[in-house]
């Protein structure tokens, strides 16, 4: 029998309908996400089967219903909140950062904040510099919560229902050029643990770390680096916090050679801190500096021609790689 | 709370009334015009991304931008090309911008959801739903500060209501006595959910609340809006403070140019009989041919002439180049 | 909108109403004098960091909290003590959270502005001014959704009718009918700017906007505080939908125990006439007194009562342990 | 004559009313900043001086009267917003990240923001986890703002002055234990350019480069580092954006031996970013991998004991640098 395929979307939708039957707890909060089932659809089908007291079309307040989810959490539920597009979160960072981060530790362990909020990243869609950032730096380096970066669809069902099933805010990051991707996907239930990289190509010449977005784009990259006889290691964290420290650090000993991909800015971003993570760990086995690539530091733009040279793709990844390799 | 949906009697025809409202016609067709070509563009595949047409609103934009001079400030939104238009930007370096073209307002920086520029007073338009409420009441702050008449406008969709940050600058503008107009484009939509559904209670008794001048108008009627917005421009300039004006309105197209299946939403009965019954270019037009403002001869010459420039304007966007690749790290930092 | 300020003619005394007013008058006491100490071991720089203090608004809080049940919500605030001891927690572990001992409702790790305490319902104070509406109210929608007729308060200081957070949950309460009640204790200042600078308009008509039932009472009074809270406790219980409650009230000391000298915002003849005219201690022993509820050496018993367990309640904390150093990591995830 | 003194406080103050004095656009917005001054005190006297009209007290709202400063600026006036605790920047994301960041380039270089966010940072001040944070990593990552961290009265002074008459959004985090910390000021006038870096010790054997509340614990621990005959240079950036990358590099290479402090948390932090700058940097010089410190990954505990272990102090890290130097 051939292995199921199912996009990146499909693959987020089944995820949720699975943790909804599993547990009558689970409900989706946000705007547009009932009949429309988001700009992007990817929740389609959602209201129909769970009815609208579990797929709430929220008016446009962010902040208001991501404040709603913590209160809904801390006594018995467990919200999963939607945000539109990731650069809306600055509406939920007090929120997010001042109360469910908080609310465990403050409360000595007493109360718990069982949500997920799901947001998208990723530029190229011709959306300009309000509708394109990629700001999961920001909620990493925050004590108290979970960050989780899919690259795939199996990744993106797995890991989101573990995040469901967490006991703590976990954000869920989906680049929303990725919704159409296509991937197997098993029929059988299974989940993926937050804090466990995936070796998504094994190589023995460089490692790349990449998250979301630039997975494929490693992906892609590795393909053309093996036409130069090089071998290229693609390894995905998956999760920025937790971080599986030990399989970067592993595969960049291997390897001697880093580069790091986020879409995130690089300043002060995820690359940032992978970077500063192998720098350390592999020290003594490094041929190269880790060389970071993420989004340029410009808001992005619009202009075509422009926005395509603000993020990493195959063929810039390609030829940084093939230098540090001596190629 | 005023409700201005009537106008008064007219009074005698002067020369500037009658240049005016065939000023605001032609203002007023030069926006469906263009929205219908950015429609055009979009089906052809020679728009990067989407955009938001402003087609059924427009004698909102015109009739309070005919309010405004071209130094007071305005604030749009996503749905902005309209307000862009009515404050005086030209159709060319709009769709510049729409194409992502150096010539654009932004040098095609901004695109669609951000074309601003200083010389007709536009502070940009914002995709962050009521992301420039905060802007133009600084800018009226300014105005005020800075011992000058002008006044701001801030126009946003009904959907902004629900943003908090509304609430928090209309009791500054309040306490500060700002020349600010917020101006509440109620188009009965957020996005593909109707606005009962998000909306609780009423939409003035929010501004009325913080003890902001509210008024109620005809949004598809812009003598209207024009009386009203004039009151109210005159009021904030004089220092009577700020107001909050509803706008009922009504977007002819989809959310966006992509969203073309919307009877999930809403019926084309809906939209047929506000297409048909409701049209503000309509509507001025009788008003003009019953006081012999125009014949029909002349507003088809209007029309024809319109059309003309924004063929000619979109043309002049296709032809025109794209930035240079270096300017992407320019403009970062001032 | 209901104002209650008045208190109707009282029927025939019942043994539960007179048990109800002694047990009323003991919290109060038991707040008035918590917080005594807590300005004595701040003096005494027993206590880290600062508190803020309820002296002068304990009938808010225990009128409010009398009329919920052990199992409904409350959010509280930086201005928490007296909320928490409403509700339930006793003052030694109290105490001992504000010293940052191990025997704390959070281990000492939230101190004075984040006390929470899962068996009587409370939430936990909130140090970020209005960052509890939207829990209070999503604790509201639990309860609903999850088929229970528990009902949430979240109580505020008018400073946080600047905080738009407050207005889209409003909006949200109201669309859908969730058993929220929004206290706001208008004790007139945010910290050291009285309420009338930074709030145009009215207080409640920010709620009645929404559509969510209203009312405002004397915040000294007791008896019209729990009166008009019961009404609404029940209201909200029976699926009535949200309100919002002004409760006018005076806070005796400082913004916080450091904030002595007072004066260049608010006069000592205003603080004087509100702790001799309006003590809400005072106006209920004047209550139980007339009506023969209790003599003057009955009171002097519960007060010595009082004192008795928060001296003893005091001990218990200074003589509390620390957490161990190593539970600084402990509890950031569950 | 002898150097004139000021404290931290009284040098910010000084800037404040010397820009207000020389430039009439140049205002102060937010809570309690007028008669009281701020609850710091830090603003004393300016109302006396320039009237309720240029320091202006606002409600309880950050987003609101941020945006309204975002206004003001693009209109001609230099606003000077105040957030009171570095915590509650959350509330101001949105117009801080989405607006004033991102009108210049948005609008293609045709508006401009000249306006200052001045904030807190900083622990051990027994506030617990919701006004303790040091947050400057979130804009340091943000292309558009400008972002600055004064160590001393001297560089609070100067620092503050040029980030007024900078026509960008610069925002200013002040270290709220330092308000009290003396130093020289010189009466007459002077700033100091945005994106240059000061020794503030020199030193042969490690660097320790620090930032705002750090820098006094590194230069503590350079005198208990001297005693054990260990020459420790302080390098201070003094601003995270721009980043004078020349001056941190330069000195890695010249000692060999790094720790890279800020107060912020270090996972996804500012410290990340120093790090990975100065591993790339100086990747042919360094004897030992970057050691980076910074808040322990937790929010902030109340309980004395508990904080004081959350931030690292002169102790901690003549420890870390006394082993880094292998004694
Ligand atoms: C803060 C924020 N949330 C969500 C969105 C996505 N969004 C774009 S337009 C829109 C609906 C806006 O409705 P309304 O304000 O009524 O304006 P209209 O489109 O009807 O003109 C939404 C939800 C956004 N751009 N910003
Ligand atoms: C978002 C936010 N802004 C500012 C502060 C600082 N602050 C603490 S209490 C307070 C005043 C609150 O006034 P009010 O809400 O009336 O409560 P009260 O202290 O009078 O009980 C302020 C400004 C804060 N904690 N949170
Ligand atoms: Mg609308
Ligand atoms: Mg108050």
């Amino acid at each position: 029998m051939p292995e199921r395929e199912l996009t990146f979307a499909q693959a987020v939708r089944e995820a949720l309908a699975e943790e909804m039957r599993r547990d009558s707890g689970v409900f989706i909060l946000g705007e547009d996400v009932a009949e429309a089932g988001t700009p992007f659809k990817v929740l389609s089908g959602l209201v129909e089967e769970f009815g609208s007291q579990r797929v709430v079309d929220t008016p446009i307040s962010e902040a208001g219903f991501t404040g709603v989810a913590v209160g809904a959490a801390m006594t018995g539920m467990r919200p999963v909140v939607d945000i539109m597009f990731g650069d809306f979160i600055t509406l939920t960072m007090d929120q997010m950062v001042n109360q469910a981060a908080k609310v465990h530790y403050m409360s000595g362990g007493h109360w718990k904040v069982p949500m997920v909020m799901r947001t998208t990243l990723g530029a190229t869609r011709r959306s300009a510099a309000q509708h394109s950032q990629s700001l999961q730096a920001w909620f990493s380096h925050v004590p108290g919560l979970k960050v989780v970066l899919p690259s795939t669809p199996y990744d993106a069902k797995g890991l989101l229902k573990s995040a469901i099933r967490d006991d703590n805010p976990v954000v869920f990051f989906e680049d929303k050029m990725m919704y159409k991707l296509k991937g197997p996907v098993p029929e059988e239930e299974y989940t993926i643990p937050l804090g466990v990289a995936d070796i998504k190509r094994a190589g023995d010449d460089i490692t790349l770390i990449a998250t979301s977005s630039m997975v494929q784009v490693a992906l892609g990259a590795a393909n053309l680096l093996l036409k130069e006889g090089i071998s290229a290691e693609v390894v995905d964290p998956r999760t920025t916090w937790p971080l599986d420290e030990k399989t970067l650090i592993d595969s960049a000993q291997k390897t001697s050679r880093v580069i790091v991909l986020d879409e995130g800015y690089g300043r002060y971003g995820v690359t940032s801190e992978l970077a500063a993570v192998v720098a350390e760990g592999a020290f003594y086995d490094l041929d190269a500096p880790v060389k970071r690539m993420g989004a340029m530091h410009v808001p992005i733009p619009f202009s075509p021609p422009l926005e395509d040279v603000t993020v990493p793709t195959e063929e810039t990844v390609f030829e940084v790689a093939r230098k540090m390799c001596g190629k | 709370m005023t409700i201005a949906t009537m106008h008064p009697e007219a009074g005698p025809v002067t020369a500037a009334e009658h240049e005016k409202w065939l000023r605001v016609y032609r203002k007023m067709l030069t926006i469906r015009l263009f929205e219908e070509h950015v429609n055009d563009l979009y089906t052809r595949a020679l728009m990067p991304g989407l955009a938001h047409l402003y087609s059924g609103e427009e004698a909102v934009a015109v009739g309070i931008c005919e309010a405004l001079r071209i130094d007071d400030y305005i604030t749009s939104t996503h749905r902005g090309h309209g307000h862009c238009l009515a404050k005086g930007a030209s159709p060319d370096r709009m769709f510049a911008e729409l194409l992502g073209k150096e010539a654009g307002y932004c040098r095609g920086k901004g695109g669609s959801m951000h074309i601003a520029d200083p010389a007709t007073g536009n502070l940009g338009a914002n995709a962050i739903v009521g992301g420039s409420v905060g802007i133009a009441t600084g800018a009226a702050f300014s105005a005020k500060n800075r011992a000058t008449d002008r006044v701001a406008v801030c126009f946003f969709g009904e959907g902004a209501l629900g943003q908090g940050s509304l609430y928090e600058v209309m009791n500054l503008a309040q306490l500060w006595k700002l020349p600010v107009i917020y101006v509440c484009e109620n188009n009965q939509y957020n996005e593909y959910t109707h606005y009962r559904e998000t909306t609780a209670g009423t939409i003035l008794g929010r501004a009325a609340a913080f003890g902001v001048e509210t008024a109620l108008v005809d949004g598809q009627d812009v003598r209207a809006v024009h009386e009203v917005a004039s009151r109210l421009v005159k009021r904030a300039r004089a220092r009577g403070g700020p107001a909050f004006l509803q706008c009922d309105t009504y977007r002819y197209g989809g959310h966006h140019v992509g969203d073309i299946n919307r009877e999930y939403y809403r019926s084309k009965q809906e939209e047929y009989l506000w297409k048909t019954e409701r049209d503000p270019i309509r509507i001025l037009a009788n008003f003009l041919l019953d006081r012999g403002y125009a014949d029909a001869a002349s507003l088809d010459r209007i029309t024809s002439e319109v059309r003309t420039t924004i063929e000619a304007a979109v043309k002049f966007a296709i032809d025109a180049p794209y930035p240079d690749v270096d300017e992407v790290e320019q403009d970062v930092y001032a």
